[in-house]
């Protein structure tokens, strides 16, 4: 290339500006937040509560996970909270009936119930896909749709009773457990935000969501094929929602639809949203989402911890989220491009 | 199940005001095979299927029609106000109504009242005189039952130190489980109210609120809340290492039967919610058919703890776990 | 393949020449109710008669109230997830005035104005905070109205201790629930002529027009000059102003104010504009969308309790028309083409 | 280059035969022909909206047509998806480009033909030719940057970039120098060479008449959607070809445009932006004259205009309008003191698509009282006034109540225009007013200053086509590198000059 003809140099402030735009401030509040809490209270950093805190961050980040990769490629998935019950349910009246028809046998009971539950989430996100890529329904209708329908199965199932009987050993050996001194789902969010993380970076499946939300015609005249990736987005999420709803029904011992609800779905958008990822697709970062999942449960354990009032926690909540994401918002503000 | 009819009841007669100790027994069956509706907060958990269960068995034995529509959760008292509507367009002889918010229902009874649709309330509480008749134990005096339970398994001397998950903020119900409870707590000098802690009666959702007590509170040792909160809390404070920790629910569940016989719990309330259901059904029917009705019927709450529970008569506080809720029941 | 042909011919609004076979399909939604009210006249004879229809409007009026109150912003790119603790918090709010007035001896003018203005005092704040932090801060909708649905919920439960709030005065419920002009009810003639007014808004003047203009092209709006800021402002305003007369028209119905009053009303809105037909990518939709969504999730509703359709059962047949409904509008626009 | 050489066909490289396509109400192409020979350089000339970009989908398999029958390198091809498109090595360069703005210059140039290992993305392998490839075309552009964080004319080089990435047979380029400056449009002729020498096919796209006259072997006029004729273009005029394509005979030539320089409209002194693509700027325009400014991508000239209408932020300097200090200019206060801006992107800052053409021209006057009394609009007023000014810019279609996407480039552009004539204004700054629109179109919009300087008013003209501002304006300011290089006027006024005013830098940094 001829230097001499190089008419305008890149200007240097875009990397520094890049780097400050792509990572955002999160972290950055994450840090204040955990050593201003390390600060205020020593039962903060206690092993237990920190124990305590992956773990949830782990459920939530799992959930999260699917929701931003459904959201990067443009669309929206309302129906996780439901996917998460009717896993719960369904993975424990699985196991409860093989319990009953191979007493014992507790690797084939553990086995049938948790395929049975992933199964779920294979066959929402099946219908979600399929309606969204196929016959082109909005997204956010049809998860809304199929979040009425999934929480009604569940609830017909179950009736809302507690389903027990599981074995004692996917509780307590599983459940419950720890290894290297992390919970499971701490193991499981691990390898799910890894997998995820390689998949969004290189591999065609995550190339491709990024390139369907960024622009959906400039992906069809590329060649992409928009459908199978769209029907793939939506799996993952209902597959990811169906293991929450698996790891959450081993902690707690029984089969419950009152696991899913909104309360997890609206987290779930709030944590992809606030770790980045743009509701108007092509944009965003599974380990930020992942990183976004801790700060907000870390928030929620620090008001609990800091003894407010339950009654005024949303507020504090409320006011905490949109200064953090204003934060973000005006640090990274970039000027509009022609 | 067992073979023990459900009446007579013991049940306090409140109609006057001052509730009197009185045996309910009901009607063997109606005049006419009525239509009657049934309107729930939702059938999302055991203690209504229960309350479901009394009014379906009863309907069934009284040989009349009855519709049941759930509202699917508290947060849907505008739905639960639409079905009343649906409901009074249907033009049913009578509406039994499982209120999620009593005075958010009033107007609703003054319409049926002026369209002359006799409604009867079961099972949550109501202002006073909004009904004909009603059925439900006192919220606030149930809360204090449970206090006085804990109590009375207290040796004298022992420090409570104790955390309320009262459930859902806003729902009425749970604050005056809280309030009754503090009542009886406030009896004991030495028993102390750390903290309550409301939230979403989901046992996900009371799991994390337990957890972050148990480190906000390293000196709580009495937990006392909802029924999914106790079942959140067995794991919990197993984990924590916790045996010394007390546990109290406000209600009766199939979870608390069991872990009350697992000894995982100390005790927990009821307040028969199958009777409740059966005698709505019947006060209903007498409503109809203009005979004489107890208007206000109080269940006795009773708590229930290792050595109360095998006296227990139990198909009048849960259903059986073999029964799946029926939504109606045509009159033969 | 076909993906492409469909996002470009979504774009054209070009109005073709009216076949009879286009004019039906134009109508697909209201077709589709008239079906799904005459499939359940046949179950249950009840379902057409003059009391229920009249009970289906007046339920209807609720639903499309608050699902107008979300297409004001939906238009704008936008949504408000506060829109249902906004309504517990004003119903609260206006019903403590009320109580509060009536305590200290006004008369019953006075304690009106005390539950209104406190009501649409509650209601244009929370409006302000919510428009406030998306125009001026940037914050996209989702978050700023999901952390104002949190603050709403904790300021509802905290002002009323968490039970529901008595000493709501008999005029009040008088006026805006059980009155009737002409047999009309209430809750209905406020309803027909909040959505008159609002429709001429949008159509008639600067700011719906704006509306409409910035919820399509933003940055266009912005460099032809439109006060985009301030216009993102006064929607939501409106929009919350919209929901706090739908509360007070609640808190009438209900007799007294009620911390969980709007517990699930924030999607039930958004779900009613965007299956009538609301687009969430903004710019299209209006008053028409929203009350037809609205009459079809109440008559859904209202047809399956009618017809004795068990409780959960009903919440699988909703989510599954939901989507055909839906379905059925989009291959009407593909028909037009 | 990575083009393969195919032996050279017998037969033409493309063959189609009565191509159809309609869309609503419109019969976009009506039984079309076209050859293109391997080889040789095929222009498409054809007014805005004439069928061009339908007929280059059509090829490149976006949209399948509705009849006609497509033949390519001797085969039958049916139901042609993007995909097989560029199996075959149709490649086309789309005049609405097909970038992804979030990810990178190097994905976008991969996207739909990954290099992978069972799924897996080869990252370095990419970036190693993405870089050779951008190298041998001599593009100044990062393979590791975000689209959206380029200016058009990089991404115009993006979108060329990834049509010459693998093996190309027929090489579709619609417009591609509508937003590149001499150098890279230099580029791109010497890559057209070379293509050509390799028996590449290339349909090309363009409303200057200069690129038509250096590149053309053939032109295929086409007129509403219909093929008018096919000819040599060595044996034909360029008035033979503007006549064929509108159907009546136009002069070519530049307006003559008498400027009477008076006040000053426009005073910008020591002008600096926040994001530092402007720096310590002094410029002026008057009124009664067009006031120029050329340079090179890049080079800020865009952003000072932005600046005064009030869409770049300024961190120092003053602006001064009619001798007024102006501090915070916005859009709105920039109308209301009589400064009207008119984008260079009409899709992303222009107009609002899906609305009618008459709301999307009414939508700087809303604030007006011929439009709205009380914030309620005048609907009636509305549509005479809009309808007559449409009508006096000659719209096509003439409806106004058609929504603005469904107009060609330059119709597009007269709804732009068309909002000046809503409201009193002094200052019309125009950024690549010619961008995209024909021949016939371009005049129009000349004529349409011609009369606004004429009248009084100030103009000022931000343009990447050099011929353009050398002839349009009356004083002619030359940037580089966010400054003013130089300031000319009269017979100073040349192409050599403005040249070397942009290399200037360079040459002197070569020769230290
Ligand atoms: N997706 C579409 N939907 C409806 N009409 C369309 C669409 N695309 C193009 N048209 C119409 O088809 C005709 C041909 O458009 P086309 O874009 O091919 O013109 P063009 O020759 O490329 O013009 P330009 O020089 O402005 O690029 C025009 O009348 C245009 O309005
Ligand atoms: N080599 C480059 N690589 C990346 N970005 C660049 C480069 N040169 C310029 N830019 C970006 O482009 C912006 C200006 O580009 P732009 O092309 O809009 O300028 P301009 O002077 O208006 O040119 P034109 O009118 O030709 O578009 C600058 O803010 C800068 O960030
Ligand atoms: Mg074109
Ligand atoms: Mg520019």
């Amino acid at each position: 290339m001829n230097t001499a003809l190089v008419a305008a140099a890149p200007r240097g402030s875009i990397s520094l500006r890049s780097i400050a735009g792509r990572i955002g401030l999160l972290p950055a509040l994450l840090v204040v937040l955990v050593a201003g809490m390390s600060a205020v209270d020593a039962q903060f950093y206690g092993i237990i509560n920190v124990l305590n805190i992956l773990r949830n961050a782990s459920l939530l980040a799992i959930v999260a996970c699917g929701q931003a990769l459904v959201i990067i490629a443009g669309g929206f998935d309302l129906s996780v909270g439901a996917v998460v019950a009717l896993a719960s349910v369904v993975t424990a009246k699985t196991m409860a009936a093989t319990a009953a028809a191979f007493p014992g046998s507790n690797i084939l009971i553990i086995a049938s119930g948790v395929a049975a539950g992933l199964g779920c989430g294979v066959a929402v996100g099946l219908v979600n896909g399929f309606c969204v890529a196929k016959l082109k329904v909005s997204g956010f209708v049809v998860t809304l749709g199929t979040m009425s329908a999934t929480a009604g199965v569940g609830l017909m199932i179950t009736n809302g009773i507690p389903i027990y009987g599981m074995p004692e050993i996917f509780v307590k050996g599983f459940g419950r457990a720890q290894a290297f001194a992390l919970p499971t789902a701490a193991h499981v969010a691990l390898i799910v935000i890894l997998v995820m993380v390689f998949a969004q970076r290189r591999t065609l499946f995550g190339r491709y969501v990024y390139a369907i939300g960024g622009n959906v015609d400039a992906a069809v005249v590329s060649g992409v094929t928009i459908q199978r990736h769209i029907v793939g987005t939506y799996l993952v999420s209902s597959v990811l929602a169906a293991l929450t709803g698996i790891l959450l029904t081993a902690q707690v011992g029984s089969g419950q639809a009152s696991f899913g609800g909104d309360r997890i779905m609206l987290q779930s958008i709030a944590a992809a949203v606030i770790g980045g990822v743009s509701l108007r697709g092509g944009i965003g970062r599974i380990e930020i989402v992942a990183i976004s999942a801790l700060f907000l449960t870390i928030l929620g354990n620090a008001l609990n911890l800091l003894h407010v009032d339950s009654r005024l926690q949303p507020v504090f909540l409320g006011v905490i989220m949109v200064a953090a994401v204003a934060l973000d918002e005006l640090s990274r503000r970039r000027k509009p491009r022609v | 199940g067992t073979e023990t009819p459900w009446f007579p009841m013991k049940v306090y007669d409140a109609s006057s005001g001052t509730p009197k100790p009185a045996d309910y027994t009901p009607l063997p069956k109606a005049e006419k095979p009525y239509r009657l509706c049934v309107l729930f907060p939702h059938m999302k958990d055991s203690f209504w299927v229960a309350v479901a269960y009394g009014i379906v068995k009863q309907a069934d034995a009284m040989n009349i029609n009855m519709n049941l529509y759930e509202a699917g959760g508290y947060e849907n008292l505008p739905k639960q106000l639409s079905q009343f509507d649906d409901c009074m367009a249907s033009g049913p002889d009578a509406i039994i109504v499982g209120a999620i918010s009593g005075a958010g229902l009033s107007k609703k009874f003054e319409e049926a009242k002026a369209k002359g649709v006799p409604v009867v309330g079961v099972t949550n509480p109501l202002p006073p005189n909004a009904l004909p008749a009603a059925n439900y134990v006192d919220f606030v005096a149930m809360g204090e039952v449970t206090g006085d339970g804990l109590l009375a398994q207290t040796k004298p001397g022992d420090k409570l130190n104790i955390v309320t998950f009262p459930g859902p903020a806003g729902s009425g119900w749970a604050e005056s489980f809280n309030e009754g409870f503090k009542k009886a707590i406030a009896k004991n000098s030495n028993a102390r109210i750390l903290a309550e802690k409301f939230g979403d009666s989901g046992v996900a959702v009371q799991l994390q609120l337990i957890q972050d007590a148990l480190q906000a509170y390293p000196g709580m040792n009495v937990i006392w809340g909802t029924a999914p909160t106790a079942e959140a809390a067995i794991g919990a404070v197993a984990e924590a290492g916790r045996s010394d920790l007390k546990i109290v629910s406000s209600y009766e569940n199939q979870a608390m039967l069991d872990a009350l016989n697992r000894g995982d719990i100390l005790a927990f309330a009821t307040q028969y919610p199958v009777g409740e259901g059966a005698i709505a059904i019947d006060q209903a029917v007498r409503l109809i058919e203009k005979k004489p009705v107890m208007s206000l019927v109080q269940p006795v709450a009773t708590v229930i703890d290792k050595t109360s529970a095998p006296k227990l008569q139990m198909d009048l506080v849960l259903a059986p776990a073999s029964w799946t809720p029926v939504y109606s029941v045509k009159a033969k | 393949m076909s993906d492409l042909e469909l996002t470009v011919a979504a774009k054209d609004t070009d109005r073709p020449k009216l076949t009879l076979g286009r004019r039906l399909w134009s109508a697909v939604l209201p077709v589709a109710l008239a079906v799904l009210l005459l499939g359940f006249t046949a179950v249950d004879r009840g379902v057409l008669s003059p009391a229920n229809l009249l009970n289906i409007a007046q339920q209807t009026s609720y639903l499309a109230l608050f699902a107008m109150a979300q297409t004001v912003v939906i238009l704008t790119r936008g949504f408000d997830l506060a829109l249902g603790p906004t309504v517990s918090m004003v119903s609260v709010g206006s019903a403590l005035a009320m109580a509060g007035a009536t305590a200290s001896g006004h008369g019953a003018g006075a304690v009106l104005l005390a539950g209104l203005g406190a009501g649409f005092a509650l209601g244009i704040a929370c409006g302000l905070f919510n428009g406030g932090v998306v125009a001026l801060l940037g914050v996209n909708p989702f978050v700023a109205t999901l952390g104002s649905y949190n603050i709403a919920i904790g300021i509802a439960t905290t002002l009323s201790a968490g039970r529901p709030v008595q000493g709501v005065p008999a005029p009040f419920s008088q006026i805006f629930y059980s009155g009737s002009i002409l047999g009309v009810p209430a809750a209905i003639v406020i309803t027909l002529a909040v959505g008159i007014a609002l429709h001429l808004l949008l159509a008639r003047t600067v700011f719906g027009r704006s509306l409409y203009l910035i919820g399509t092209n933003p940055r266009a709006a912005a460099v032809a000059g439109l006060p985009v800021k301030r216009i993102l402002v006064a929607a939501y305003v409106l929009c919350s102003w919209l929901a706090a007369l739908g509360a007070i028209m609640m808190t009438a119905r209900t007799g007294s104010g009620e911390p969980n009053l709007g517990g699930a009303l924030s999607l039930q809105a958004i779900a009613g504009a965007v299956v009538g037909g609301t687009s969430l990518a903004g710019g299209r939709g209006g008053v028409g969308t929203a009350v037809l969504g609205a009459l079809f999730i109440t008559i859904l509703s209202n047809g399956m309790n009618l017809t004795r359709i068990d409780g959960y059962v009903q919440m699988v047949v909703l989510g599954a028309i939901v989507i055909i409904g839906v379905l059925l509008d989009r291959l009407r626009q593909e028909r037009r083409q | 280059m990575n083009v393969e050489i195919d032996p050279r066909p017998a037969e033409p490289l493309l063959q189609l035969r009565g191509i159809s396509k309609r869309f609503t109400g419109v019969r976009a192409l009506d039984r079309v022909d076209l050859d293109v020979r391997a080889g040789e350089l095929h222009v498409l000339f054809g007014e805005n909206g004439a069928g061009k970009s339908t007929l280059i989908n059509v090829v490149s398999g976006t949209f399948p047509p509705d009849e006609g029958t497509f033949q390519f390198g001797g085969e039958e091809i049916h139901h042609l998806t993007p995909q097989r498109a560029r199996e075959i090595g149709i490649s086309p360069v789309f005049q609405e480009f097909s970038l992804i703005p979030s990810l990178t210059v190097e994905e976008n140039l991969f996207l739909g033909r990954e290099v992978t290992r069972g799924g897996v993305l080869r990252a370095r392998e990419m970036r190693k030719r993405a870089r050779a490839l951008i190298d041998e075309l001599g593009f100044d552009l990062d393979p590791a940057q975000r689209i959206d964080d380029l200016s058009r004319a990089h991404q115009q080089m993006a979108e060329i970039a990834k049509a010459l990435l693998g093996r190309v047979r027929l090489l579709i380029l619609d417009e591609p120098t509508a937003s590149l400056t001499e150098r890279e449009t230099g580029r791109l002729f010497e890559l057209i060479a070379r293509l050509k020498s390799q028996d590449v096919g290339l349909i090309y796209v363009s409303h200057r008449m200069r690129e038509i006259r250096a590149l053309a072997d053939r032109v295929t006029v086409l007129r509403d959607g219909r093929h008018i004729r096919t000819l040599d273009a060595a044996n034909s005029t360029d008035g033979e070809l503007v006549e064929l394509m509108t159907g009546r005979t136009i002069d070519l030539l530049f307006p003559a445009i008498a400027h009477q320089p008076d006040k000053v409209m426009v005073d910008v002194e020591n002008l600096t932006l926040a994001d530092g693509s402007v720096r310590e700027v002094n410029f002026h325009a008057r009124a009664g004259e067009i006031t120029g400014i050329a340079g090179l991508v890049g080079c800020g000239k865009s952003e000072l205009i932005r600046a005064i209408y009030g869409i770049e932020r300024a961190s120092a300097g003053a602006i001064r309008i009619d001798g007024a200090p102006y501090e915070f200019p916005t859009p709105r206060q920039s109308l209301k003191r009589g400064i009207a801006y008119f984008p260079a992107n009409r899709i992303a800052e222009g107009l609002a698509l899906s609305r009618p053409i008459r709301e999307n021209a009414s939508i700087t006057g809303l604030d007006l009282p011929a439009f709205a009394r009380f914030g309620v609009l005048r609907q009636a007023a509305e549509r005479v006034t809009i309808a007559g000014i449409m009508e006096q810019l000659q719209l096509r279609p003439p409806n106004i109540e058609r929504s603005a996407g469904a107009l060609s480039g330059g119709n597009r552009q007269k709804v732009m225009l068309g909002r000046a004539l809503t409201r009193e204004l002094t200052v019309f700054l125009f950024d690549e007013p010619s961008v995209g629109i024909d021949v016939g179109a371009k005049l129009e919009v000349y004529e349409f200053m011609k009369r606004l300087v004429e009248a009084g008013a100030a103009v000022i003209v931000v343009s990447s086509e050099l011929p353009e501002v050398l002839a349009l304006s009356n004083r002619l300011y030359v940037m580089h590198q966010g400054r003013i290089a130089a300031e000319l006027t009269g017979t100073a006024k040349t192409e050599q000059n403005v040249l070397s005013s942009f290399f200037r830098d360079h040459l002197a940094a070569e020769v230290a």
